[in-house]
């Protein structure tokens, strides 16, 4: 192996070499401040050099593999991540945080590295350690906040849900090992995967999966979770972690699983109707707003798998242009309930009625990304849905695009309830004026900026298209 | 003398395995038993990847590594659950798993 | 840049302007200098159309221009205009620019206000210059979409609830309208060209039956609903009611309109096959429409309901025209249209301006109003008088259009459908009056009424001008009608197919 | 020949009128105001003699028949590729002679309202209002098309209306304002639905080429028929409800009575002599496609006219307010003209009735403007319509008594006056056709003499009534109109209606015939008689009779309860029956499954709450089943 080939998995490298960087600026400080600001800074420059153009390939006898297509993907989650870093930074340095900085950055790194791993691999053990290390980190993370019942609640109910699932899908794959004989995606996707036992198997394999992106039923961690986890935890899982396991649930359907299509697309039919309408029937009645967002995730989960369901070059493309949109929509959202979070404490939907009285940039920001995760024009999420419903669409399933479009219109009634709390009802004693800092306003500055223009112009998709093809 | 025991039995066991987890995990109401439960899961896995790696697929060593990967991880996974007990025992004062609820619907 | 893309720009530039205006009076002021610039616009594309048609430009639609947007969708902003779209941005260049006189006095958040109001007529400008269904889409929700907060914010009554049952029945029905737009879009190659979503492209297919009887439903449906069609009209009324003045002057004038342009666009244009087989259907729907908003209107006691009801009847009316598909019918479709739009807004805009002054909206509280504000009066009967359809005044023009050519049907079940459909303005004759005699005839019922002052200027610049466009179609109504009919022949072309086929 | 294209002027200079005085109604002087609206009628009018003189006795030599001419028409609006609205101007002999009609009774209402409107607030719009009306009733009678025609229609209608409801303070006026139209209007459906039919079948809305005795209309028939009767049987008879309804014959005529709610001079104007006869101008104008095409209608044109003038003689006997005797005796008279029509044949010597309610309605206008416009006078000296109220006023209002004296002569048909002539023709057609309704006809004229004499003895004989103020004589510009009328109704008979306004066009040769003259004039007689013996003094006579015939008096009283059977109608089946339903069912049924939908969604999100129940041993088991369900559904369906 040439030494040039590790250029192949500069992401994981890079975010391993920011992750020392930082542990040993953490032995090597006091001042955990400029912890805060190094890994910002160090995260900027991972993302910058990942955009860098640099050749597809295979590694570790197939074990590691990437792409074009898989490299932007991994570009997307960490711009998404260097997103929600600015967001944090004014969180972060709140007291109960300020021995325990470099602990977030660590963790969210090591999560990004598992994630990275997971949608790179080319194996189901490398698949395997991808997902734990994605996972298990975010418990930590979740668990965060020592001085609230429900951080701790939210930390012990995600790792102990997730080992249950991780069990299962694992059976579910030592079944699909002792039907075709080996791990490797490519040796799986030659075999005839079209039995019995082997349905059953992958059906535990996608329950594994199903319960990192949150699909009906597999999803009931995500609310307690959302709601206990510290507010930029929950951003993180909601958007990140959910992006990275959509991606590699793509790739594995569209690759590993090629053979069995027709019965996985039945399946996404039945997941998707379910994750969407449960989603959407929980998220009217929640009054907290982290809660809310939850459930909203969990539906929007529903879209996405409209879009892959389609099982070609097209979904692919729309569920990564998806979650692209994705991104900056939901960490707009999340940013501005974290940002009056930390200004104020409150997160109830009554809290922001007459917000816009007070803090009307904000208000505005969160109007436009919820309407922009309803999808109404011209924000990106119109045009996120539209391509998801097209791709769906493209596979003639018209009223499974009908179901979904059906509950969109629910969730804008929901997403309108907040919109109405700010700029409807009325207050005596709304949340007070405040100055956001210069951190958390890049970060939302860059989701205003994400929210507008991926929609609007169309070389952003017409790229993603480009590789989405080649799988 | 392995050729003596049929595959089966070893994937019964694994399968009982399972689902003995999978019946502790529901059911248990200490944090630590249900977290024993999962570790029960996964090694009926383990079982499972040892067992058709050694009876069908012997000339490669794919399942065994699986199995050690899954044990590492597992150790790992165990530990964090740990800590995270300790945290909910100190907020909770217990470690019942029906009393860590306070947030629902 | 091209000439019909500054219809969506100079709304954009204008909210730019209002956002950097310190107070009321610059917002408005800005607010109306942009929409005059944008009415001026219109009557320039109405000019500069008759004069291209007149050189003898005979191609479908004028002014076009198409832009790659998503390549590999074959997604395009693709623009241009035929007679009927012409005739749709005059309109809603009246009606907007009014609008902005008749909300002079709104003074809480009134900038917000003003962007909201004109970035709604954006999304119905951008309608009506589209040639692809995907922007026509995107357009249509973006003048759905601020309905919610205008009404929601400056509203009066329920507006929370009527907004919001507003802003979800009509998004409903986008959603049908999503489905058979896909469906129209994948199946617009079935001559084994590429996947389109042009409007003059599909035209040129023939398009599945199997898929024209599944989507004509849907996409007709979805239009419709924002058409008012029985039994999916219930959003209006309760909208209207809780609107402010300009908002409901620009949905019952223009926003409506969508409905009734889409259906015609899309669903009869692209779908003809289906559309003549389910006619019979929707017929009896839409004629259900027109009876029943007009009974319904007889027994309301709120003026804006009355009128909502009125809209209901007389939007119904043109689906009905759009249904009978043939010239004459579709040609009273688009005058009713038109007629419709500058009559409403001109009563919604009164409404308004009596609702500011006598703060009530109730017709039994109202009461001898001729003698405190003539003008105001008069310019109201003159409303009345044109919806109940009088000679001289637009509505006559476009239902004597519709009642002859729904008549060239010689079977009874048209026949039958077309004579109760003309029934209504006897019906509508009753509850205009009705409303005439209680609240502008009559003894004053209210001594606080003596103290009112009669329509301010920008109140009568903006009910005159609605007047002068009401007279202007109802007294010369050729050139318009011969526009209209003009752009008619492609569709008329497509029906004709059909017939043969 | 001249050139006649200049008439669309005609019509355009009253539409100019109402445009000025409309916007400039509230700035300028109320008294310039009247002065312009004269002025303008005044033109008018002598623009219409001129076209009368020109086109009735300045033909050119030779000619036989008395040509249709178009000379001025233009496309106002496609409507279908045949069909086409032209606006236009058609002259032929009915519509000049509605020219000369109009235009003086037009000019006579505006000079006399300068004087009757003194002083009213709103003095400019009345005027604007009525050059809308005249507007209009040209555009009307000179319609080359039967669009136009409809058009006109409307706005006749439209401006009967605004009038009516001149006096908009006094709920009265309003309501009547409002009957007027709404009854009008549902008549003029009918009309409408009318001209849908017979221009699909012809083609065409063109009246020249329409009432072609031999054009293709007539001449081929039409084969289309709905429920036994053929297409254009359906078109004509749907189009006579649109003439009745405007020209009040039972059971559309309810509107009419209360119309007198406006100022007097409308009444003349609108409701005695041009609107109300636009019935009988449409079916004349139609008249040889109704006679060649559907003889059945013209039948029923004709028992309508006659039962309408018998019913409306009959309620006038009883009534006492002076302008609702005069309304309902217009009623009458215009049943008469109905009638004339109903009886007339086509061409020849058949065409007697047709010239006859021509004929008619010429004198009528003349006479009934007189009566009504006398009656203003009357009212307008004492405050009040009440003709008990009323009594010996011949000693204060010397002019409007004689004048009001010759009218009532005229409409009791006694000669020489002009009345006479014209009832006379119609008897005699009548006679020729049909038996019945020449009885019919010969009792109503007698009736007529009677409630005319009854109302003239009570207001100008009768007992010596005590006036708050004296009453006094009106001024000259309200005299003059009544003199010059009374001079019209007296000389009418002079015009040559045989030769100038026939059916065909060709001179009608008509001779006396003294059976019917005789009898006529004597009923005539014996009514006035009766009414002198009841009426000249006070008398216990009426009361007896009253008293003997108490039901048929009170039935007569209240309008044979026609208005109550309306309001039944109205109020009750529509307002309540329909309208109220509809507006339930759109809230409780339509609205509500629409908030329902919204219901239905809470509630189910209420329901599954239990699904998220915070136990994480409860997610475990969802989990479990979820992946147990999903799995054997799959092996189950896949592998079936």
């Amino acid at each position: 192996m040439r030494l040039e080939s590790f250029l192949l998995m500069r992401h994981e490298i890079l975010l391993t070499v920011a992750l020392l960087i930082i542990l040993i600026a953490e032995l090597s400080t006091e001042n955990k401040k400029k912890i805060s600001n190094l890994s910002v800074i160090l995260f900027l420059g991972v993302t910058v050099i990942g955009f860098l153009p640099v050749p597809e390939g295979l590694l570790f006898g197939e074990m590691y593999r990437t792409s074009h297509l898989i490299v932007l993907m991994k570009n997307i989650l960490n711009i998404g991540t260097l997103i929600l870093f600015f967001q944090s930074a004014e969180w972060i340095k709140q007291t109960e945080y300020k021995n325990k900085v470099s602990e977030f950055y660590m963790l969210i790194l090591s999560t990004l590295i598992g994630m990275n791993f997971m949608i790179s691999s080319g194996h189901f053990i490398m698949f395997y350690i991808g997902l734990e290390l994605a996972t298990i980190p975010i418990a930590a993370l979740a668990a965060y906040d020592r001085l609230k019942n429900i951080s701790a609640e939210a930390g012990i109910k995600l790792i102990l849900s997730s080992a249950l699932s991780t069990g299962i899908m694992l059976y579910g794959i030592s079944m699909l090992y002792g039907t075709v004989g080996s791990l490797y995606f490519s040796d799986m996707a030659g075999a005839n995967l079209n039995t019995p036992l082997q349905t059953l198997a992958f059906i535990f394999f996608f329950a594994g999966m199903g319960f990192k992106i949150s699909l009906v039923p597999f999803h009931l961690w995500t609310a307690d979770v959302y709601e206990g986890a510290p507010i930029n935890v929950s951003s993180y899982l909601s958007v990140i972690s959910k992006g990275a396991a959509v991606f590699t649930l793509t790739i594995i359907l569209y690759t590993v699983f090629y053979s069995i299509m027709p019965m996985w697309k039945n399946l996404l039919y039945v997941v998707a109707i379910l994750t969407m309408t449960v989603g959407n029937l929980f998220a009217l009645r929640q009054q907290n707003l982290k809660r809310f967002l939850a459930f909203s995730s969990v539906a929007q989960a529903g879209f996405i798998l409209l879009g892959i369901i389609d099982g070609s070059g097209l979904g692919m493309a729309s569920v990564v242009y998806f979650v692209l949109i994705y991104i900056f929509t939901n960490l707009g959202a999340f940013g501005v309930v974290s940002a009056i979070s930390v200004a104020s404490g409150k997160e109830h939907i009554d809290d922001y009625n007459g917000l816009y009285k007070t803090n009307p940039k904000l208000s505005l920001l969160l109007m436009l990304a919820l309407f922009s995760l309803a999808g109404i024009p011209p924000v990106a999420g119109f045009f996120g849905k539209f391509f998801l419903f097209t791709a769906a669409a493209h596979s003639g399933y018209f009223w499974l695009v009908f179901i979904a479009v059906i509950n969109a219109t629910i969730s804008l009634y929901y997403y309108l309830l907040v919109v109405k709390a700010m700029f409807i009802n009325k207050n005596e004693n709304p949340i007070a004026y405040f100055k956001s800092a210069f951190t958390t306003k890049v970060g939302l500055l860059l989701c205003v900026f994400g929210i507008f223009a991926i929609g609007l112009l169309s070389p952003v998709y017409e790229f993603i298209r480009m590789f989405s093809n080649i799988l | 003398m392995l050729s003596q025991i049929p595959l089966s039995y070893f994937l019964i066991v694994s399968t009982l395995m399972f689902f003995i987890g999978v019946y502790g995990f529901l059911t248990r109401k200490n944090l630590i038993t249900i977290l024993m439960s999962v570790e029960l899961i996964l090694n009926s896995v383990n079982i499972n990847f040892v067992a058709f790696n050694r009876y069908l697929y012997p000339e490669q060593l794919q399942g065994h590594f699986f199995a050690l990967f899954v044990i590492a991880v597992a150790a790992a996974e165990a530990a964090v659950a740990i800590a995270i007990i300790i945290s909910v025992y100190r907020k909770f004062m217990n470690i019942d798993v029906e009393r860590v609820d306070t947030m629902k619907h | 840049m091209d000439f019909l893309t500054l219809f969506v720009v100079v709304p954009v530039l204008t909210i730019i302007a209002i956002v950097f205006t310190k107070n009321m009076k610059q917002t408005r002021l800005v607010a109306a200098v942009g929409m005059g610039i944008q009415l001026l616009l219109a009557v320039a594309l109405v000019f500069m159309y008759l004069a291209e048609r007149k050189a003898g430009n005979t191609s479908e639609m004028l002014f076009s221009h198409s832009y790659v947007w998503f390549e590999s969708l074959n997604i395009k902003y693709n623009i241009g205009v035929d007679g009927i779209s012409v005739a749709m941005i005059l309109l809603t260049g009246i009606v907007v620019f009014t609008g902005v006189f008749a909300s002079w006095t709104v003074e809480y958040l009134s900038r917000e206000f003003f962007i909201s109001l004109i970035f709604l007529s954006t999304g119905v400008f951008g309608f009506f210059i589209s040639l692809d269904l995907f922007t026509m889409f995107l357009f249509y929700e973006v003048a759905v979409i601020p309905m919610y907060l205008l009404i929601g914010i400056w509203g009066t009554g329920p507006k929370e609830y009527s907004a919001m049952k507003l802003t979800l029945m009509l998004m409903g029905a986008s959603a049908l309208l999503l489905v058979g737009i896909l469906g129209i879009y994948f199946n617009s190659n079935a001559g084994g060209g590429e996947l389109t979503f042009s409007i003059l492209e599909i035209s040129k297919v023939h398009i599945p039956m199997a898929a024209q009887r599944m989507f004509f439903p849907m996409t007709f449906i979805g239009f419709g609903v924002l058409g008012a069609l029985f039994p999916f009209h219930t959003w209006s009324p309760d909208g209207h009611a809780s609107a402010p003045t300009a908002v409901s002057m620009l949905h019952a004038g223009v926003l409506m309109k969508l409905g009734g342009y889409g259906a015609f666009r899309v669903a009869i244009f692209l779908l003809p096959d289906a559309a003549k087989e389910m006619s019979w259907f929707f017929l009896i729907l839409t004629g259900t429409s027109v009876v029943y908003g007009a009974f319904g209107a007889i027994f309301q006691k709120d003026l804006k309901y009355i009128n909502a009801y009125s809209s209901v009847s007389h939007c119904g009316l043109v689906l009905f025209a759009i249904l009978m598909m043939n010239r004459a019918a579709l040609n009273g479709a688009v005058l009713q249209m038109l007629s419709h739009g500058l009559m409403t807004a001109l009563f919604f805009a009164l409404i308004g301006m009596i609702y500011g002054r006598t703060h009530t909206r109730m017709i039994n509280k109202l009461g001898g109003l001729m003698k405190v504000m003539p003008i105001l009066a008069v310019s109201y009967v003159i409303a009345g008088l044109a919806n109940l359809g009088l000679p001289g005044l637009s509505g006559f023009v476009a239902e004597m259009t519709i009642f002859f050519g729904s008549f060239q049907y010689t079977d009874v079940f048209h026949r039958v459908l077309t004579i109760s459909v003309a029934a209504s303005i006897v019906i509508t004759a009753v509850y205009i009056l009705r409303v005439v005699g209680k609240i502008l005839y009559g003894p004053i019922v209210n001594k606080e009424f003596l103290k009112l002052d009669d329509a301010h200027w920008y109140e009568r610049l903006s009910t005159g001008l609605l007047i002068v466009g009401i007279a202007g179609i109802g007294i010369a109504p050729l050139w318009l009608s011969d526009m209209i009919n003009e752009s008619l022949s492609p569709i008329m072309h497509q029906l004709l197919n059909v017939i043969v086929k | 020949m001249i050139d006649f294209s200049f008439t669309i002027l005609i019509p355009l200079l009253p539409l100019l009128l109402f445009f000025v005085l409309g916007l400039t109604s509230g700035k300028m002087k109320p008294v310039l105001s009247g002065y312009i609206g004269t002025l303008g009628m005044f033109a008018t009018a002598a623009m219409s003699y001129f076209v009368a003189f020109q086109y009735f006795f300045n033909r050119p030599a030779g000619a036989e028949a008395f040509e249709k001419i178009v000379p001025f028409n233009t496309v106002w609006l496609n409507l279908t590729d045949k069909l086409h609205i032209d606006l236009g101007v058609l002259l032929d002999p009915i519509s000049v002679m509605m020219l000369v009609v109009i235009t003086t009774v037009s000019l006579m209402v505006h000079l006399y309202s300068m004087g009757y409107m003194k002083g009213e607030t709103g003095y400019s719009r009345f005027y604007a209002f009525l050059s809308l009306f005249s507007f209009s009733m040209l555009g009307l009678v000179l319609a080359p098309n039967i669009f136009q025609m409809y058009i006109c229609w409307e706005l006749v209608g439209v401006s009967s209306y605004l009038l009516i409801s001149f006096y908009y303070e006094k709920p009265a006026a309003v309501s009547a304002g409002k009957k007027a139209f709404i009854v009008t209007r549902f008549a003029d459906l009918g009309f409408l639905i009318g001209i849908l039919i017979l221009s699909y079948i012809s083609g065409t809305f063109d009246f020249v080429s329409m009432t072609d005795p031999q054009g293709a209309l007539i001449t081929q028939g039409t084969p289309l028929t709905f429920m036994g009767l053929s297409a254009l049987t359906w078109a004509l008879a749907l189009i006579f409800v649109g003439g009745a309804g405007k020209s009040a014959m039972f059971p559309l005529h309810i509107w009419l009575p209360d119309a007198m709610e406006g100022p007097t001079p409308v009444s003349a104007l609108i409701h005695a002599a041009t609107m109300v006869v636009a019935g009988v101008y449409l079916v004349a104008r139609l008249f040889p496609l109704y006679y060649f095409g559907a003889p059945d209608v013209l039948t029923i044109v004709a028992y309508t006219g006659g039962f309408t003038s018998l019913f409306a003689a009959i309620i006038a006997c009883v009534q006492t307010d002076i302008k609702r005797v005069l309304a309902f005796s217009t009623m009458s008279q215009i049943g008469y003209m109905m009638l004339a029509l109903g009886v007339s044949g086509y061409g020849e010597n058949h065409g007697l009735g047709f010239t006859a309610s021509m004929f008619h309605l010429f004198t009528h206008a003349m006479f009934k403007a007189l009566l009504f416009l006398g009656a203003g006078a009357i009212i307008h000296a004492v405050h009040t319509n009440n003709m008990n109220e009323m009594g010996g006023l011949r000693k204060y209002l010397p002019i409007t008594h004689i004048t009001f004296l010759i009218a009532c002569l005229t409409i009791s048909g006694i000669p020489p006056f002009s009345g006479f002539f014209s009832k006379d023709e119609i008897l005699a057609a009548a006679f020729e056709n049909n038996k019945i309704l020449f009885f019919v006809e010969w009792a109503v004229a007698g009736i007529t003499a009677f409630y005319m004499f009854r109302l003239y003895f009570n207001v100008f004989w009768g007992k010596n009534t005590n006036y708050k103020h004296t009453p006094h004589e009106s001024p000259l510009t309200m005299t003059l109109p009544l003199m010059i009328l009374a001079f019209a109704s007296m000389v009418s008979e002079l015009i040559p209606f045989s030769k100038l306004v026939t059916s065909d066009g060709l001179v009608l040769h008509i001779q006396t015939e003294w059976i019917i003259v005789i009898p006529s004039v004597l009923v005539g007689a014996t009514g006035i008689v009766l009414a002198w013996l009841f009426y000249k003094k006070e008398s216990a006579i009426p009361d007896k009779l009253v008293t003997t015939f108490a039901t048929t008096y009170k039935w007569s009283f209240n309008k044979f309860y026609m208005d109550e059977l309306y309001l039944f109608i109205t109020k009750k089946i529509i307002f309540k029956r329909i309208s109220q339903p509809i507006a339930w069912f759109d809230r409780n049924v339509v609205d509500a499954s629409m908030n329902g939908i919204a219901w239905v969604t809470n509630k189910m999100s209420d329901s599954i709450k239990g699904l998220q129940s915070g136990q994480l041993q409860k997610y475990g088991y969802v989990f479990i089943s979820g992946v147990i369900i999903l799995a054997f559904t799959f092996v189950y369906v896949w592998f079936k």
